[in-house]
């Protein structure tokens, strides 16, 4: 059973990935970031439930990383609305400015 | 008091010189003794703190400094550390004593001089280098100071670098040391080459039990001995000294009684014990005999008043290389303590006869004794001692060396000839300065501002009683020799060597007083006679025009300059062109690389619709998920990499 | 755990807490004073090892705090005014980022790990934008979210080690890795929190959010990113691969050393045809992690290596610190960033012009400065672990950097000056440049004072 | 059985979902099948018996993230512009699929070392996890700091000229 739950976790963070670096709206972009982030708490409770021998401390983990989660996408969802006052849109492709 | 004093002693002129030149200089344009002030001050804390040095070191006291560790690299500490013995502790206090009364003397002399500021920061500079050198218990520091002393003395001695002789001089002094140095540096290579270390304690001790023998340490010394001929200007070495009276006044005192030319003395000393193992130590001993005659015979016919204390100044280190060959450590710095003293003084009264009568012409002088009393006593006492007349300081010393010198008797009778030549030349020029009419231009003379005056009459009485200090063989004692024979003040009137040496000056002197101030015998007269010698001697044996003309000119500049630079136009300038244009192909490569190559690779697979042109132009970096990709694609190659190697193989 | 443990993060979250109700100058001051007080504590503790569970405050984390704490206060000191005037939240994100950093490199698990790794970079994010124009903005953006995206890479590397060792606190996984076999998620959990760790420092190919963000970022941020942000990253790395250095099969050394040539290569050939001096100060930062990790890719082979390694942070964050604060000084007063526009700056302004070709004379590796030496000791490092292959590489990278740093100074010292107007700098900012100037010389001349002090320190596994 | 059953009927979901989170073409849209997709997990969660960590999924995500999200997408008119992918949007795919390819390897092929049998776990061995001896309390001083900078960072830039 653990199997499943990691590979659907592998599956997860994948989508979520797929999604951060193909899709030009900002707000997508942290949506999957957020996908990536599920998917780590999946594969940790699932470590927890299945083989540690301190059952909870994965859990404990991802109590965290709903910490982590929170600050970040708070930050980024005013940065990118920021980028929009400035920039008048949030398709990441435009934001390019300085390149090379 | 512990031996980390010694630090001190060293950190403090190079403090003075970085303030000065860092603060001073430009925060005090308008109060430039500010600078001598300070430079004074803290050169004479170092004279008291070497002071101490010595007293606890005479008093036998185990001083030492703990090394501070600079570089760690694998397994080689280089280490900067300190010596302290007898040795050590004499040139500490000789040279900041030298260099304190230098710098007073120079608040008076160099009064008005638009550079004082440099003036002052270079010469505390040269004192702490000297001071750096002489306590330096790694040959490799000691080479690293050696080099600094050669450079501010080069600074020094081109002070006013818009006289043209001025720079002309310092480059010589510069280029010729160099000569000396190349062995030097060769012979610190060897040594570190075949001991593996370069602690000159360790050194020793590798050579008296030894360990380092046979040609190593022939070569090691006779790499070392060079380095000390460049620097204590001896014979073949010695062009450059009597140039480097083109710098001011007290720096030729600081220079000829304290710095530059007392290194090389002392690397010999410092190094005794490698030339005791070697054969070598008998060539020591030729080179200054030789050296001693051959240039007391220029100094014979100089008229210029600093060039014939230039010619003394090397002749009398030709002394401290033959006693140190045939004597003894003790022997040869015993003389150099003692000419420290009464050549400084020698160096300032003839600073203060040029300040006064604008020249150091002594024909244009005469007559100087009663317009300056002080200078003239002092430059008598200093002038009986060099010649050595008993019972002034030079005495003591010379007969040290004279009577070591007994074993041989062709150096014995060379160091003879050299005594009756140095009595004439010397009161030569004082009578030919002093005494007489005036028959120079200017008007007005005076003695000079007692700034000057004083360091004189310190000098002065040093130079009566430093000799003293060997009476009962405390001087050798101090520096380690145990079987001293002592001898009397009275006593040693009864040995022979002294007897011979005190009356050979004595007719060195009557001479010249029978030319020069009673003119019986006609100095025109005398230069008829002796025709030949005189014009080989005036023409400085050709020496200086053989290097100029022959090894500079035609050989360097029109054979190895040109060599040089056809060797710069072609293989230097095609090595730089060419790793240029190496590195900019690299570049074009990697530019198009990227262009053609990665972007057309990431189009490539995804551009299906569009044509790869196309695709190029709108594929921009600067986009973010790029960057993304690269990071998600450097982990999936790292890892990747890892299992086919580590995990699937 | 003890309250001594965390006084100095408590005296800063408290200056900058209140930093907030006070206005922007005041707030400037009350960040000086804390930073300053948690250096002195910081210096007072030195020496101590207190051990707490989530954290471990050994010599190693409290050289390394004094690092984070020393470059927030010469940025601080350093700042514009007309910025901390318009930012009145700037010391206290610079402060909430500091103590990020210190709770990161005295961390002893991952979960403390994580969180302190966001606590320093949500402030970075912030910052980056606080220029307010479009190229802050862009900054803001290309750092935040790239950021994200690492530290989640990061966190799933964290959960396969969690899941392999089942331990969060490093010592105890320390202990797991040393017994375990050949293993895939070891692997791949060790290399995703490399990559990571890889992006914080600008390693290749973690680096290419840097250049961007250096330019667009206001150059007190930038400055603070490529020396406290860096070294804290570098410090937290250094802490995990010591727990991960038992088995053989897992080889990160090598691995390090590949990302290290690559880095040093490319970052000194892109930043040749820079024209923008804080990009081509990037692409030098990015060569320059290169060099660092050389010392760390030879951690496990070299006894020397970890301080080695130390050295050659504290060389180069001064060598950047002295050219960035140079950089606020002049663009402040000039208005551009483009090198082309430094041109015969030297002239009127001689002061700032010797500071900032100090720094690059110390990035370049010119003797009797910080950086020679930390050069110097991290090859001759490598060279006893058999790196000899990347020394060479690396000796042939110094060549090619040297040319682009001494085009900026023969720029600076021997070009016509195109503008007149002077370069002033502030007391502080010159208060700064000079510290910053005379660490490159003190480490230059006498690198033993600061030898010594990296010889107490241990790495803890 | 009964967990194997929910794992499948959870699985798809998210999966699902979270496909939708990426190719939804509006974004308000993509962000309601984000609070689909957590709501899954958090379904998940009860099957791994982590019932607290559900509740806090719920909340802390669903209650606090997910309606941030929507509310700036409602806020801001210019946000919920469409959500289009990128040119590289096939090397992405490729490269993200090797790299689920290489988490997979990773996860399966992995000797994990197991425990003999689940031990039982409630909100209370969390609880005692977070606050008993040796617990997690301290580090949630980091967290309240981290949360404290989030807000005074949010304020900043915000707050803007």
């Amino acid at each position: 059973m653990l199997g499943h739950y990691l590979i659907l976790s592998a599956i997860l963070f994948s989508i979520g990935l797929f999604g951060a670096l193909s899709r030009r709206n900002g707000v997508v972009i942290l949506m999957s970031i957020e996908l990536m982030l599920n998917a780590a708490n999946l594969a940790l409770v699932s470590f927890s439930k299945y083989l540690v021998s301190q059952p909870v401390s994965g859990q404990a983990f991802v109590l965290f990383i709903l910490v982590v989660a929170a600050a970040e996408v708070t930050v980024a969802l005013a940065i990118v609305m920021e980028i929009y006052r400035s920039h008048q849109t949030i398709d990441v492709t435009n934001v390019d400015l300085m390149k090379w | 008091m512990s031996g980390e004093v010694v630090y001190l002693v060293f950190a403090l002129p190079i403090l003075s010189f970085i303030i000065i030149l860092a603060f001073l200089r430009p925060l005090f344009k308008g109060r430039p003794k500010v600078s001598s002030y300070l430079g004074i001050a803290l050169t004479g804390i170092s004279f008291v703190l070497s002071l101490l040095l010595l007293l606890g070191v005479y008093s036998g006291k185990d001083l030492a400094a703990s090394p501070l560790l600079w570089l760690n690299l694998g397994n080689v500490d280089i280490k900067f550390g300190a010596i302290i013995d007898g040795l050590v502790a004499i040139m500490l206090v000789v040279v900041t004593f030298i260099s304190l009364l230098v710098q007073i003397y120079s608040v008076g002399y160099m009064r008005g001089d638009p550079a004082y500021h440099r003036y002052f920061a270079l010469v505390s500079l040269f004192t702490g280098s000297m001071v750096g050198l002489v306590m330096a218990s790694n040959l490799f520091w000691l080479f690293a100071f050696w080099e600094l002393v050669g450079l501010c003395s080069y600074l020094l001695i081109g002070f006013w670098f818009d006289r043209p002789a001025a720079a002309n001089a310092a480059k010589k002094a510069f280029i010729v040391t160099r000569v000396g140095d190349f062995g030097l540096l060769g012979a610190v290579i060897l040594l570190f080459t075949q001991t593996g270390t370069l602690d000159i304690g360790s050194l020793h001790i590798l050579a008296t039990s030894g360990a380092l023998a046979g040609s190593v340490l022939s070569w090691a010394t006779i790499g070392i001995l060079m380095g000390a001929m460049g620097k204590s200007a001896q014979f073949p070495l010695h062009v450059w000294l009597p140039d480097a009276m083109e710098g001011p006044t007290p720096v030729s005192a600081l220079i000829h009684a304290a710095t530059m030319v007392a290194a090389g003395v002392f690397l010999i000393a410092r190094m005794y014990p490698l030339f005791e193992y070697s054969p070598n130590l008998k060539i020591v001993a030729i080179v200054g005999g030789f050296t001693a005659i051959f240039a007391a015979t220029m100094a014979l016919v100089m008229n210029d008043i600093k060039k014939v204390l230039a010619y003394s100044t090397i002749s009398q280190l030709g002394y401290m290389f033959l006693g140190l060959g045939m004597g003894g450590v003790s022997v040869g710095i015993f003389h150099l303590f003692n000419h420290a003293f009464f050549k400084a003084l020698l160096f300032l009264g003839a600073g203060s006869v040029g300040h006064a009568t604008n020249t150091f012409d002594m024909r244009q002088m005469g007559g100087l004794g009663k317009k300056m009393p002080w200078t003239f006593a002092c430059f008598v006492i200093a002038s009986l001692s060099l010649a050595g007349i008993y019972p002034l300081s030079g005495f003591w010393s010379k007969d040290e060396i004279i009577s070591s010198a007994s074993e041989e008797p062709v150096l014995f009778y060379m160091a003879l000839v050299t005594v009756f030549f140095t009595a004439f030349y010397m009161f030569r020029v004082v009578f030919m300065t002093f005494s007489g009419s005036y028959r120079g231009e200017k008007e007005h003379l005076h003695e000079s501002h007692k700034e000057m005056v004083i360091p004189m009459v310190i000098l002065a009485v040093l130079s009566v009683f430093s000799g003293f200090f060997n009476l009962n063989g405390g001087f050798a004692h101090l520096l380690g020799e145990t079987d001293v024979e002592t001898m009397g003040i009275f006593e040693v009137l009864s040995h022979p060597a002294a007897i011979i040496s005190l009356l050979v000056a004595l007719l060195g002197i009557f001479l010249a007083y029978a030319v020069y101030k009673k003119q019986w015998l006609s100095a025109a007269g005398l230069t008829r006679v002796f025709y030949p010698f005189y014009t080989l001697f005036s023409k400085k044996y050709w020496i200086d025009t053989f290097y100029e003309d022959i090894l500079v000119r035609r050989f360097l500049v029109n054979g190895v300059f040109e060599f040089f630079s056809l060797f710069d136009r072609y293989v230097i300038d095609g090595l730089v062109n060419g790793a240029a244009k190496a590195a900019t192909g690299v570049f074009v490569f990697f530019n198009y690389f990227d262009h053609y190559v990665v972007d057309g690779l990431v189009n490539g697979i995804g551009g299906a619709a569009k044509s790869v042109g196309k695709s190029l132009r709108h594929l921009e970096t600067g986009q973010l998920q790029l960057y993304g990709a690269f990071i998600v694609l450097g982990i999936v190659v790292i890892v990747m990499t890892i299992f086919i190697v580590e995990v699937l193989v | 755990m003890e309250i001594e443990t965390i006084l100095p993060e408590l005296v800063l979250a408290a200056a900058a807490t209140v930093s907030l109700f006070l206005s922007s100058r005041k707030a400037l001051w009350l960040g000086v004073g804390g930073l300053t007080a948690a250096i002195v504590l910081v210096t007072l503790s030195w020496g101590e090892e207190i051990s707490g569970g989530f954290l471990i405050r050994d010599n190693f984390s409290w050289f390394f705090n004094l690092i984070f704490l020393g470059s927030a206060l010469l940025v601080l000191l350093a700042s514009r005014l007309d910025l901390i005037l318009r930012e009145r939240e700037y010391p206290a994100l610079i402060i909430f980022s500091t103590i990020g950093m210190t709770l990161l490199s005295s961390s002893n698990d991952l979960v403390s790990i994580m969180l302190s790794l966001e606590l320093t970079s949500i402030p970075l994010y912030v910052m980056a934008g606080l220029g307010r124009d479009k190229k802050s903005a862009e900054a803001s953006l290309k750092y935040a979210l790239l950021g994200i995206l690492a530290s989640a890479v990061l966190i799933f590397g964290m959960v396969f080690v969690f899941g392999f060792t089942g331990e969060t606190a490093l010592p105890k996984i320390a202990q797991a890795v040393s017994k375990a076999e050949v293993n895939p998620g070891l692997i791949a959990g060790l290399f995703l929190m490399i990559g990571g760790f890889g992006f914080k420092i600008a390693a290749l190919p973690f680096h290419m959010w840097a250049p961007d963000v250096y330019e667009g970022a206001p150059t007190e941020v930038t400055t603070f990113l490529s020396t406290a942000s860096k070294a804290a990253g570098l410090a937290v790395l250094v802490r995990i691969l010591s727990a991960f250095e038992a088995p053989v099969w897992l080889d990160w050394g090598m691995v390090l050393a590949i990302l290290s040539a690559l880095g040093m290569t490319i970052g000194n050939l892109v930043a040749i045809h820079q024209t923008n001096i804080k990009r081509m100060l990037a692409y030098s930062g990015i060569a320059h992690t290169g060099y660092i990790l050389i010392g760390v890719a030879s951690l496990g082979m070299d006894g020397a290596a970890l301080s080695n390694t130390i050295f050659y942070i504290v060389a180069f964050a001064l060598s950047d610190m002295a050219s960035f604060l140079s950089v606020i000084a002049i663009s402040s007063n000039i208005g551009s960033d483009d090198i082309a526009d430094y041109a015969g700056i030297a002239r009127h302004s001689p002061l700032v012009a010797l500071v900032i070709s100090l720094g690059l004379i110390s990035l370049a590796g010119i003797p009797l400065t910080a950086g020679f030496l930390a050069k110097l000791y991290i090859f001759t490092g490598a060279l006893d672990s058999g790196l000899s292959w990347l020394v060479i590489v690396a000796i042939i990278n110094t060549v090619i950097s040297a040319y682009y740093y001494f085009k900026v100074i023969k720029v600076m010292w021997f070009d016509e000056p195109l503008k007149v107007n002077r370069v002033t700098v502030s007391f502080l900012l010159g208060l700064a440049l000079l510290v910053s100037s005379a660490g490159i010389l003190v480490m230059g001349i006498a690198p033993s004072l600061i030898m010594n002090a990296l010889g107490q320190i241990s790495l803890p596994f | 059985m009964s967990q194997a059953i929910a794992f499948w009927v959870f699985a798809l979901l998210l999966v699902v979902s979270a496909l939708g989170v990426v190719f939804m073409k509006n974004v308000f849209h993509s962000a309601l099948a984000l609070i689909a997709a957590l709501l899954m997990m958090a379904g998940l969660f009860i099957t791994l018996n982590a019932e607290f960590l559900a509740m806090a999924q719920i909340i802390i995500y669903v209650g606090a993230i997910a309606v941030i999200i929507l509310l700036a997408i409602m806020l801001t008119p210019g946000l919920s512009s469409a959500n289009r992918p990128n040119r590289l949007v096939l090397p992405m795919l490729l490269l993200c699929a090797v790299f689920g390819g290489v988490l997979v390897i990773s996860f399966t092929r992995t000797a994990w070392q197991s425990l003999p049998a689940p031990t039982s776990m409630d909100t209370s061995t969390l609880a005692v996890e977070m606050f008993g001896e040796n617990g997690f309390y301290p580090v949630l001083g980091i967290a309240g700091l981290l949360i404290l900078a989030t807000i005074v960072g949010v304020i900043a830039i915000l707050r803007g000229k």
